[in-house]
């Protein structure tokens, strides 16, 4: 199989594959959530689950509480890391073109100045935390092999990305597949690792926000 | 003694045709059989794909034709969708479509089918003071034609010959009887050869400024590929890259325009002068092909180059219809998507039908299942009786038609284009030939110089139309509102047509959902090439052949002159023909 | 026979001036991106040379490649066959047909055994023993073969030849290869395409016959020279790729401004060719030039590498469909472990003591 | 496996619902819950991270709950839950959390931990692994009807005291009453001046209130030791009395944990809605001072403070309402650092306090408090949680600070309007 054919295969079969790892995976694991379920609580409600479990889902992005310098740091890096991310896989317009291949519609891409800013800063904020998960005490306790894989999946396909639009090192066959590759190996790990957070988060903040609304608590 | 003669490779044509003939004592052709030895199943890589790429894959059924195919793939897919084009693309269509008729036609005559007229070795014996004379009275306005060119030419000639290395010269039938031009002008048609190589290459750039290249140029669904850069400068719009284009934009600017302008005066200039005088010469020599080779006096044509757009069949400079039995007073009305017009047959052919091999099928529900039941390789001959080609045999309601620049020339002249009637009768009366010398060999070749005329012409009122429509401010090349395949019906069929320079041209496609469901192609040379129908019919080449008398059966150039004269296209033709070898006293021609 | 002439002496003798000839080298050593002195080396090389035996097969073609070659600009295809080569078969310009055209082929092999070039354009189908393209009875496999033998050197001439190209295409009804899948101890070069730009095909049958071997080729044995960059390394538009600035549609102010066509589909960054330098007929326009985004003709596969209009970033296979499905059966997976979670932990609790302040007690 | 172990991880299955398993599906391991727990900032010890202290229940989770897991399980490849394990993480559990919820506050994700710790408690002494000071006092309220030892008697005895410091009669067993006033053990036993300030309070206002003498004690142990079982039963008794007092509403007392259980568990705990509602103490001055119907007259010049208590606050919504109250009496006023919802714990809630093997540690996490307290001049500090009110005596005292510490409900009613009926002779 030459280059041309890799290629092909990544663009085609490979990217069902993985999109059918995990769309199914995640379709799967997100619905179990939801399936679980829990049971209704019997206590007179004070407020309304509806609105703590919503207002968390997004509020908790933005409303953060007091830390300390390491708190700070692993924040900070990561709001880069997964604005960076964000900007770069929404807001780049062969991303777009690629959403309105598959979706039906886009939207407007944003310079390529400022996706790369975005994507240097993301790339230096994951370097930044995967060297932080190394050193600090706390990190290194909750820190398994799937926390070094699943940085190593996402920190792959912003860098090839990155690499991609520059023709950096390989030439543009080359990069495109790894490109395409390295999101194809991120697509099929989501959904059986902790990358499931991308939505599993929402599930998460509606339950815990539930909680509080249910209890008529203002967070 | 009746023997096979076998002609395989048939060359100077394009693609891989065979014709096996039979001939009785006096080497007479009791009976030929056309084969298409070549397929590749395009029809079938083509199920399943995104219609607005089977423009690209039908090109590539032929790279002479270039064009056509990919004229008449996105027409079905415009005609299937009802999508229309915007009348810029139409015209520029029509320039695309006329430079390949012109472009084609040159070559064609100059490179494919002169070597049957014209004795290369034989101009070694011209006097270039004679031929220079002959030249200017022929074209006296065509300026290459001192004696000291044709002094040159006749050197560059001696050179190679004395060179010891033929090339493509080799074993000709050089000195055969057949060839009855004097050394003149056999210099003289060697010398255009030459020119016309030259000319054809600047011609083709025509299609390079719209198309990108040539040959296979590209093409679009809904439209052209070749936006307009005509950038007036506008109040209020920067400079530089950041608000225009780099470098003239596109190919499609100020410069192209012209440059497109100057290749129809080229183009005009060389039929005028050098192929309309050298065609009418050349068959001065031959009258005697103006009585034989006429095939099977029906002629059809699907009309082509809408001055209002494809669905207003008037205003089609070539009109469409059925010809019968010479019948020039009645033409019969064609309708691509009545299933009990149009069908093929594949009773002597190698494809399998569900429906069983004596039936036919219209082309939408037409099936491409490949069968081969000829003699396994190496042959000798091909089982005639069976099934023989690759080719399928078309029908228009059971009837085997001719189609061509001679069902062209005959619609037009029927339908009392005044062109092509004042064309037609200055040529019979010139060569003194009756009207029935349409009905052969020579009449089919000079139907194909008489159209390059009438279509170079028109190419001057297509490009004012469309400077006039920028002029007013319309650019439109592309109408984008049914690019989106989410905006099409689950299920769609429809014909795209054309007149391609071989002839009458139709793509069929069903789409399902988006995609392929069926594709079918019925190309001029299924038409004029296919094998024998059920009924025994013979298709218009087999038809054709049907009498010629080989001088010497070694040297068959009579099958050569005819089959030539019908321009073969056999990759188009996808499906080819076999024949399978009678348990006759076989002879391979030597 | 007489005593074969050289290139200088021929081209002498039709009044081409010794200071044109040279002109013609430098040009095409430029072309090949060879140093400019190189060009003395191409003059006093062409200048000896006799015209060497070229054979050129056609199998499943659609004769495009020929056609290309028609407009070759420099050297023309007449200075080409006349002056350069001795084409000695080739089914579209030869005069000879049937017998007579097999015998001067045959001839040919002949004669010029082990130093004839073999040029091949189109596919070989090698389904059902071959049956699906035979010349004078005879399989293509057959012939090519046998040609092969007493070839000096294959140029594959267009993607059919080179890769398999649109015969190979999904699903290769007729098992069609390459030459290269088929010829394994000759050198082959193969100039892809579809067809080949003219100036490359001419380029290395004039190197070959300058240096009398191929040049340096890539790993799909294409000469680098003409196959070294990529159409969007080298695009006029590359600028706006750079900048982001993409056509939407074909005739959009982007498609007018002559901005990248990357959105519409073109495969220019994943295409090795030199349509974006040396241009296509006479340096006229080429392609993406002409608003359509390449369709990366001169890559191995390309006919299957998913729409011409899908971008390179977009999937080049049904995706959608394939996430429909499989989130309708995630869904069902779920429900059906949902229900099984529920019957565990029913049964977990029928099961389960009440923990009393006994079991505080401990031990 | 011992049959208790097995208990313990069936009991782990059992508890796993969506939001935990969504919870552990989300985790990251960032690390940022362990800068909201007092344990890890006073100690900085990471064992003390919040998430960390979920292991062996994520494992459980991990095995019996995802794909992959089951797979692993299936194959021999996944670590099982051990009685080693569980005997390690007690400590954890029990020791080092007091079900504050400030972790589920900060996490990102939005995992609610204290929600998993609670959960995860229930397996933890279904295993038989829970500390023995935590099993002792549960023993003691199932048996005796309070953690401390507290009986009918005690709280007669107190009610008589109060009756002739206000001179005012304490409804007992009055069917009929609007309010049933709960109590804690420590305010029967040690900060008894609330009976009399709620009969002050009740007497101004004029609620109609009964204390009830078979469900007076609110202290809930089956909640912080992790057992619904034994939950239940407490809290049964609350219930059973107010039923038969046929009351509308029962009072919550000053104490975190016994509102918990009392307002937000206690329905799940038996399986049915109440008949009547729950309110705390605080909410109802609240309301009486909003109604009008509280009235001071007097004001404290004493610069005071006010410790949130976690269950009150961050995990019961009142923050407004306590203030309300002191902006009445206390007209220098001033707050901690992080008021509110993101107040730090006194250190002995959920159990703790009830766990002496926790007592350094718990003193350790005093710190916290203390470095609060460093910040501001207040002299008083008021709470309204008794056990948060030992919590901050103890750390107070070893810590020789001078502050003084009051309940919320006596400061109003050392100031209430003077009223000719309800005052003391």
């Amino acid at each position: 199989m030459d280059a041309q054919e890799l290629l092909i295969w990544v663009r085609g079969a490979g990217l069902q594959i993985a999109a059918a790892v995990f769309v199914l995976g995640m379709s799967y694991r997100m619905l179990h959530l939801l399936l679980i379920g829990r049971k209704k609580s019997l206590a007179e409600a004070r407020g309304s689950e509806w609105a703590g479990g919503l207002r968390t889902m997004w509020q908790r992005s933005f409303v953060l509480p007091k830390l300390s310098p390491r708190g700070r740091f692993t924040v900070v890096a990561g709001y880069l890391f997964h604005l960076g991310f964000f900007v770069t896989l929404f807001f780049l317009s062969q991303h777009i073109a690629l959403f309105r291949a598959v979706f039906g519609f886009g939207w407007p891409a944003l310079p390529r100045g400022v996706i790369d800013i975005a994507a240097v800063l993301s790339l230096g904020a994951m370097v930044a935390l995967l060297a932080h998960r190394l050193v600090d005490p706390v990190k290194r306790l909750l820190s398994d092999y799937q926390d070094y894989l699943t940085w190593a999946l996402s920190f792959l396909p912003l860098l090839t990305g990155f690499m991609l639009l520059r023709e950096i090192a390989f030439e543009y066959v080359t990069l495109l597949t790894l490109h395409i590759a390295s999101v194809e190996l991120l697509l099929i790990a989501a959904p059986f690792t902790k990358l499931a957070h991308m939505f599993s988060t929402f599930i998460s903040r509606w339950y815990n926000g539930a909680v509080m609304g249910f209890k008529g608590i203002r967070t | 003694m009746s023997r096979t003669v076998v002609v395989d490779p048939i060359t100077r044509i394009e693609g891989h045709l065979r014709i096996e003939a039979e001939t009785d004592a006096e080497g007479r052709i009791t009976q030929a059989s056309s084969a298409g030895t070549m397929v590749r199943g395009i029809e079938i890589i083509l199920r399943g794909r995104d219609p607005r790429d089977a423009w690209a894959f039908a090109q590539r059924i032929c790279g002479v034709c270039t064009l056509v195919h990919g004229i008449a793939s996105v027409r079905a897919v415009e005609d299937a969708l009802k999508y229309e084009i915007p009348a810029n693309a139409q015209l520029i269509r029509n320039l695309m479509t006329g430079a390949q008729y012109i472009h084609d036609h040159v070559m064609h005559f100059y490179h494919l089918h002169a070597l049957d007229w014209v004795d290369v070795v034989s101009a070694l014996k011209a006097d270039p003071k004679a031929t220079s004379e002959l030249a200017q009275t022929v074209s006296p306005s065509y300026p290459r034609s001192s004696p000291g060119y044709f002094a040159d030419m006749q050197k560059k000639v001696k050179g190679f010959v004395e060179s010891g290395q033929l090339g493509i010269f080799a074993n000709g039938y050089w000195g055969h009887p057949a060839y009855k031009l004097p050394p003149e002008a056999n210099l003289m048609a060697v010398a255009h050869y030459l020119d016309a190589l030259a000319w054809q290459r600047d011609v083709a750039k025509l299609h390079t400024i719209f198309g990108g290249k040539n040959p296979h140029p590209n093409f679009l669904v809904g439209g052209v590929p070749c936006a307009i850069s005509i950038h007036p400068e506008q109040e209020g719009r920067g400079k530089g890259p950041h608000y225009r284009g780099g470098e003239g934009a596109t190919s499609l600017n100020m410069v192209g325009l012209a440059n497109v302008q100057n290749i129809i005066n080229q183009m005009r200039e060389f039929v005028d002068q050098v192929y309309v005088p050298d065609t009418l010469a050349i068959a001065g020599f031959y009258k005697d092909w103006g009585a034989q080779g006429e095939g099977v006096g029906n002629f059809m044509t699907y009309g082509d180059f809408p001055a209002q757009g494809i669905n207003d069949p008037a205003s089609n400079l070539i009109p469409s219809g059925v010809i019968l039995n010479r019948d020039l007073s009645t033409i019969h009305p064609v309708d691509l998507h009545a299933e009990n017009e149009i069908e093929e047959f594949v009773s002597h052919s190698w494809y399998d039908y569900s429906v069983g091999k004596d039936k036919g099928l219209h082309p939408y529900n037409g099936e491409t299942t490949l069968h081969y039941t000829g003699p396994k390789p190496p042959y000798e001959n091909l089982d005639t009786a069976k099934d023989y080609s690759w080719l399928k045999s078309p029908r228009w309601k059971g009837k085997a038609m001719e189609v061509g620049p001679l069902a062209r020339v005959l619609m037009m002249y029927a339908k009392g284009h005044a062109q092509t009637k004042e064309l037609v009768d200055m040529t019979l009366s010139k060569l003194d030939l009756p009207v029935t010398a349409l009905y052969s060999t020579l009449g089919r070749t000079a139907a194909r110089t008489l159209e390059t005329k009438v279509i170079a012409d028109a190419m001057q009122g297509w490009y004012d139309q469309l400077i006039a429509n920028i002029k007013a401010g319309d650019v439109r090349t592309f109408n984008e509102t049914k690019w989106d395949p989410s905006t099409w019906p689950a299920l769609a069929k429809g014909a795209g047509f054309m007149e391609a320079p071989r002839g009458a041209l139709a793509h069929w496609i069903v789409i399902k959902d988006g995609k392929i469901d069926n594709y079918q192609a019925v190309v001029p040379s299924t038409w004029n090439a296919g094998p024998r129908d059920p009924q025994g019919q013979d298709g218009p080449y087999e038809a054709a052949l049907k009498g010629h008398k080989l001088h010497d059966p070694k040297q068959p150039i009579e099958i050569l002159r005819t089959i030539h004269s019908f321009d073969p296209c056999i990759a188009c033709a996808v499906h080819v023909t076999d024949p399978d070898g009678e348990e006759l006293v076989k002879v391979k021609i030597k | 026979m007489k005593e074969q002439e050289t290139l200088e002496q021929r081209l002498g003798e039709q009044g081409v001036s010794r200071r044109a000839f040279l002109k013609f080298c430098a040009a095409l050593a430029t072309m090949m991106a060879l140093p400019p002195s190189s060009a003395s080396a191409i003059a006093a090389a062409l200048a000896k040379a006799k015209r060497p035996s070229v054979i050129w097969l056609s199998f499943q073609e659609c004769t495009g490649c020929t056609e290309s070659l028609t407009r070759s600009h420099s050297p023309t295809l007449e200075s080409l066959i006349f002056d350069m080569i001795s084409l000695d078969y080739h089914h579209t310009l030869q005069a000879a047909s049937g017998h007579a055209a097999e015998q001067a082929r045959d001839e040919a092999m002949k004669a010029f055994y082990g130093k004839y070039l073999l040029l091949v354009d189109g596919s070989i189908p090698l389904k059902d023993g071959g049956v699906y393209s035979t010349i004078a009875g005879r399989t293509n496999l057959d012939m090519l073969e046998e040609a092969a033998k007493g070839a000096a050197a294959i140029v594959a001439v267009g993607s059919c030849a080179a890769f398999g190209g649109l015969p190979n295409a999904q699903p290769n009804p007729t098992g069609a290869v390459a030459v290269s899948d088929i010829v394994k101890d000759r050198p082959i070069v193969n100039i892809s395409g579809c067809p080949p730009i003219p100036a490359v095909i001419t380029g290395v049958l004039a190197h070959y016959l300058t240096f009398g071997e191929l040049p340096a080729l890539d790993e799909l044995g294409r000469p680098k020279a003409f196959y070294g960059e990529t159409i969007h390394d080298r695009c006029y538009r590359r600028p706006f790729y750079d900048q982001g600035k993409f056509a939407k549609t074909f005739d959009d102010e982007g498609a007018r401004n002559g901005w990248c066509l990357y959105e519409l589909g073109c495969k220019g960054p994943t295409t090795h060719n030199a349509c974006a330098t040396t241009k296509w007929n006479g340096g006229t326009s080429f392609p993406i030039e002409s608003g359509h985004g390449c369709i990366g003709c001169s890559e191995p596969k390309f006919w299957d590498a998913g729409s011409f209009y899908t971008p390179l970033s977009a999937p080049a296979a049904d995706v959608a469909t394939v996430a429909q499905v499989s989130m309708v059966a995630g869904a069902g997976a779920a429900v059906a472990m949902g229900a099984l979670d529920r019957v565990k932990k029913q049964k977990l609790q029928q099961s389960r003591e009440k923990l009393t302040v006994e079991d505080l007690k401990g031990d | 496996m011992s049959t208790s172990l097995q208990r313990g991880i069936a009991s782990f299955v059992g508890q796993i619902d969506g939001p935990i398993a969504s919870f552990f599906t989300s985790c990251v391991h960032c690390g940022l819950c362990a800068d909201s727990c007092l344990f890890y900032t006073e100690t900085q010890d990471p064992k003390y991270t919040p998430i960390h202290k979920l292991e062996p229940l994520r494992r459980v989770w991990q095995q019996e709950y995802t794909f992959w897991g089951k797979l692993m399980k299936k194959a021999g490849l996944s670590k099982p839950v051990t009685d080693e394990e569980l005997a390690e993480w007690e400590p954890l559990v029990y020791d080092s959390c007091t079900l504050c919820g400030r972790c589920s506050l900060a996490c990102p994700v939005g995992n609610d931990i204290v929600y998993m710790v609670r959960k995860m408690r229930e397996g933890m002494v279904a295993s038989g692994h829970a500390p023995e000071g935590l099993k002792g006092a549960t023993q003691r309220a199932i048996e005796l009807g309070s953690p401390m030892g507290v009986n009918i008697n005690t709280l007669r005895a107190q009610i008589k005291h109060a009756e002739k410091e206000t001179g005012l009669t304490v409804p007992m067993d009055v069917e009929g009453a609007d309010y049933m006033m709960v109590l804690s053990s420590a305010e029967v036993a040690e900060y008894n001046d609330i009976i009399g300030a709620v009969t002050r309070i009740f007497h101004q206002a004029g609620v109609s209130w009964t204390i009830a003498s078979d469900g007076f004690e609110g202290t809930n142990s089956g909640i912080q030791i992790g057992s619904s079982d034994l939950a239940a039963e407490l809290v049964g008794r609350i219930v059973r009395a107010a039923e038969r007092l046929k009351v509308k509403y029962v009072i919550s007392p000053e104490c975190g944990h016994a509102y918990t259980a009392l307002r937000w568990e206690g329905p799940n705990l038996i399986g049915r809605p109440y008949p009547f509602k729950v309110i705390h103490i605080i909410e109802l001055l609240d309301q009486l001072r909003s109604e009008g119907r509280l009235k001071t007259d007097s004001v404290d010049e004493t610069r005071m403070t006010f410790h949130d208590p976690c269950q009150m606050v961050r995990r019961g919504g009142m923050v407004e309402q306590p203030r309300n109250l002191l902006h009445m009496v206390a007209p220098n006023f001033v707050e901690m650092s992080d008021p509110g919802l993101q107040n730090w714990c006194c250190g002995g809630g959920g159990g703790v306090s009830a766990n002496e093997r926790a007592n350094p540690l718990r003193t350790r996490a005093f710190n916290r408090k203390k470095a609060q307290l460093d910040e501001i001049d207040a002299t008083t500090i008021v709470s309204a949680c008794s056990n948060c009110r030992t919590m901050l005596l103890d750390g107070l005292e070893h810590n020789h600070m001078p502050h003084e510490v009051v309940g919320l409900t006596e400061l109003i009613a050392e100031h209430l309007a003077d009223d000719k009926e309800g005052k003391a002779p």
